[in-house]
């Protein structure tokens, strides 16, 4: 996938489903000045997700949302900007064709918590770019590895925890972003518990660039409307371009 | 890491390096036979193995085969769960760890885990649904007068899948001091071969008493009922290089091996029960041991092979069989363990079981946790 | 048939032939090395036995003593009663009966009778009072599960003692096809010495596993709780000819050996508790397996000869070990049980017990039936 | 004690302290015909006793009878008739006065039915005659002990089973009798189950007497006055005496 890189990137996460309107909020933040979009496939057991995102994926599945129906209320809006579908591995093992049925869709990318370097090897190489995640635990070694195997970007996980709001940006955030942008010739983004423009701005200053996903996704279960959420995401592209 | 195309380690790069840091200790550990002997002499003083191999004379004598129990319900709190907790709380005391963490369903797993947690001297905090808090109230306080925490889980249905899924999260940010203990021969590697290994003293143990108490040595049926599958998985380790048939008996509404598709939970690739979109399903059993909606990788493996077989039997031939056990042998066997009891009684009456075989039933533990539900049942 | 000036055979004319039929069986069933090698196989297929001696090592150290604990409560069933009741079922059978009867208070020695009677192929009256009965539903169901009848007794408190009158006036009737079983070691002889013997199994493990784990081989002190005293009789009967120092402990409400007085209760001379006009009172104990007003006679033989001494715990000081022991070595002991860890850390605290001295408590049954009391209680 | 040779005994039982008027309907016993009375003294486990003899126990301790309150009473009404107590061994065994005091307040004999030929010469030789129980499992040579050692007389005890009212009388009876007259000096009396006229006059033929326990105390903890119980054992004596 083609990402920027004469600016900060922005990636917002939405889930797929998760609201009725969902497709007018990932629009509103593509106006926004998103770069990419990461879109979450809902899967039954989300691990690695901390409360908001668990209660966006149950109120997608609640409300019926189906792969089948997200992919095809993503075809009608891809073509913007780059688009990162982001899973669990339960539903990328059991069906074979579905990294081809999301390029179909207008995805570029795909994100998966619970498919680590061990695992990853059957879903490379596909049309789809995969991208790797690494931890604050992650050793240099393994890091090495991870950024010679991502594609698209690095997703750097910036806390020993699952996803979600924080107070301030880890303290491990740091040195990760360091060891991982000087091993990485893709884009570094970061990701977990940047929810303020504050922590943005300064996560951006770490890396390539942010992802914001628990602190979109509280807004969208509190009933924010497209047009209050591209103001959010608004004033996290303002502090990051600032700096 | 895998059993054939089971197995595995799916989960995120956060706990890759606890999971390795797991699997070396375990290498280490159990090649290492101070290790063992400690273990083995902590088996034999306070689990209270080897446990007995009770000819079911009386059942026997109705069913035309020949029947014999391996007794896990005579392990101190009653049931194989225990085995696998001592095993890996002394893990985690060898690699300086002061908490255990542990998923529990009805509460079996997360007692046997407070209670090998009280005989290190660590602390445990055991993850279970709110809904299974609620049924289980009597385990629950029992965990807690053995000091250990109880965090209710309020996601999903608020039973056992949730309670793993939160204790895995909880766990991601804890690998510094603390141990996952996982309660059966699932999650990422090494759990279901480290599980397995723990277990194996039932299989091991099983097999040395056969070869006393049956002429042939060796049982032509080796039967155990199936969740997770650690208590079957143990069994079958110690016959699964003789010629004994190895059988697997699910619940109707838990058979991940009978009714599950490939998929990834838990850490785990195995089988599940899951929706055509992937959603993976609660389970139902009347058991709640066997209320998983998976089966340990290795078992499907084995099935892959044709090594074992795996069935299923429903509620009302557990309850029937739980009680026949109990007026004919004088045991009260836990409704997980009625599971295997009932195939056998299914499978002597319509031949499946050939007049004159001999059977090893594991009865992987004691049903005075029933006894409330068998009351509302019969 | 004496322990001194206690013991006898206080039952009526009807009952003297069925006591020496009973007697004149057990004497020569227990000179019969077939009988003996049949009940201890029984005992290790059936029971579990040998019961591991596990040191509790945590609990020790914080009381500056060697504390080993004979683990009773590993049995099938879940306390030593059962050790008594596979005996006097096998003798049953022996002598040809068909059925069994039996008393029982709050459910463990009626649920150890059903489930030798099922092992047996016998059929089991087991007489409960109706207060008892509404108490331990549980367990009534758990009786009639394994086949048994439960017949409620609704005179006196319609508790224990008069479960016991109920079920022996139901035996002056029923001599001829049925075997009393009696719980502990109480009633006529020969059942005090027959009862202690078919529970020495616990005093003679106990003694063999002692001279390997204490350098000393033997302990300083024994310890066990007493009711009946059925399992501090077949405790002691292994130690009687050591220098240890015996101790029986009695629930402060049901003490026949600290607060009880001469008299003959059930068919046998001992101390029970009664008032000034002879009238045997009700015992009261949080532990519905002390409830009972007397004690074995040969206890009060062994006090009167300073060969073992009795002392009382109270309600309060069993509850705080029964939680301290969880805690500290992951074991829920029963209620009983408790009584005995209870003196212990008071002598260890007041200086009863030396610091160093070694200790042998036999754990005689296992919390989960108590549990529901203790979530009460705690 | 000095029991009738010309006619058969007939022997009532009550429970002392049952009800509040007692030793009125012991003296309405008397004036209808009793050779003898047995007054049970109550003891809280009364394990040869049926449900009526039970109740009545239960009664008196509940109305709080106690030894030195019945002896208090029997002593002003002894002497017209031999009284034999009956009691249980506890009483007896915990206090060396007992068998002392109850002759001092004009008792003529004691029944302790747990108390049997193993266990009673302690509480032989006594100014009290101890009265042993023979049962119809008893052996000859058991038998011919008991005729030895009994004094005043031998209680043969019909059944096996406690006491109470039964619809006919055990055929046990018979053989019992036959066997114990047979061997004994003294009378025998055939007690347990014996409640109709019937039953008294063909129990009568057996042996020398007989005694009336629950049949009696039924009608006393019913309610009956001491007029109406003279009335019942009146028609036992006349058909006893009838034959």
């Amino acid at each position: 996938m083609k990402l920027p890189s004469d600016h900060k990137i922005l990636m917002p996460y939405l889930t797929g489903g998760a609201v009725a309107d969902w497709t007018d909020h990932l629009r509103a933040l593509v106006d926004a000045g998103a770069d990419a979009i990461e879109i979450g496939l809902p899967f039954s057991d989300p691990t690695l997700d901390g409360a908001t995102i668990q209660e966006a994926t149950h109120a997608a599945l609640t409300r019926g949302a189906t792969l089948r129906g997200i992919l095809t209320r993503v075809s009608e809006v891809a073509g913007t900007v780059p688009l990162v579908a982001s899973t669990y591995a339960n539903l990328v093992v059991r069906d074979r064709a579905f990294c081809s049925n999301l390029r179909d869709a207008g995805f570029d990318g795909l994100i998966v918590p619970d498919l680590p370097l061990e695992e990853c090897a059957e879903f490379e190489n596909q049309d789809l770019d995969l991208v790797l995640l690494a931890s604050p635990a992650t050793t240099d070694e393994r890091l090495d590895e991870i950024a010679r195997r991502s594609r698209g970007f690095v997703y750097a996980v910036t806390v020993m925890g699952t996803t979600g709001e924080r107070e301030t940006l880890a303290a491990s955030a740091a040195d990760l972003a360091r060891r991982l942008t000087t091993r990485s010739d893709l884009p570094v983004l970061l990701g977990f518990g940047i929810s303020t423009p504050a922590q943005a701005a300064q996560a951006a200053q770490l890396a390539d660039g942010v992802v914001i996903g628990a602190a979109i996704m509280r807004r969208v279960l509190d009933g924010a409307a497209p047009a209050e959420l591209g103001a959010y995401l608004r004033s996290i592209r303002e502090a990051m371009d600032e700096g | 890491g895998r059993f054939g195309e089971y197995g595995g380690r799916y989960v995120p790069e956060s706990l890759i390096g606890a999971c390795r840091q797991v699997e070396e200790a375990f290498r280490s550990a159990w090649a290492d036979p101070a290790f063992r002997n400690q273990l083995a002499g902590l088996l034999a003083t306070h689990v209270g193995r080897p446990t007995p191999l009770t000819p079911a004379v009386r059942l026997s004598a109705e069913l035309g085969v020949t029947l014999l129990l391996k007794r896990e319900d005579l392990t101190h709190t009653g049931s194989h769960k225990i085995n696998n907790v001592i095993g890996q709380a002394l893990l985690a005391t060898r690699m300086g760890h002061k908490r255990l963490i542990a998923e529990t369903g009805a509460g079996q797993h997360g007692v046997a885990t407070a209670t090998a947690a009280a005989m290190f001297g660590l602390s445990a905090t055991v993850f279970m649904g709110e809904r299974d808090i609620e049924r289980q109230a009597l385990n629950v306080f029992r965990m807690r007068m053995l000091g250990a925490e109880v965090v209710p889980v309020r996601t999903g249905a608020r039973t056992l899948k949730d309670a793993t899924s939160e204790a895995m999260r909880h766990w991601v940010g804890a690998t510094e001091d603390s141990y996952y203990c996982m309660g059966s021969v699932l999650g990422p590697m090494p759990y279901p071969w480290m599980v397995r290994e723990f277990q194996r003293v039932i299989g091991d143990e099983a097999r040395r008493q056969c070869a006393t108490a049956l002429p042939a040595a060796v049982p032509d049926y080796v039967v155990a009922c199936v969740g997770g599958g650690s208590n079957a998985a143990g069994t079958f380790a110690g016959f699964v290089d003789t010629t004994a048939k190895l059988v697997g008996v699910e619940a109707e509404g838990g058979a991940g091996a009978t009714r599950g598709t490939l998929g990834v939970l838990h850490g785990v690739r195995s089988m599940f029960l899951q929706d055509d979109d992937g959603q993976v399903l609660e389970a139902h059993s009347i058991a709640a041991g066997l209320d998983y909606p998976g089966i340990g990788p290795e078992h499907v493996h084995l099935r892959d092979l044709g090594r074992a077989r795996y069935v299923t039997v429903d509620d009302a031939e557990v309850v029937d069989a739980v009680v026949r056990l109990a007026r004919t042998e004088g045991i009260v066997a836990a409704l997980e363990s009625a599971h295997a009891v009932a195939w056998v009684i299914r499978a002597a009456a319509d031949g499946t079981l050939p007049a004159g075989s001999t059977v090893l039933l594991t009865l992987s533990g004691r049903g005075d946790k029933d006894i409330s539900a068998l009351k509302e049942l019969l």
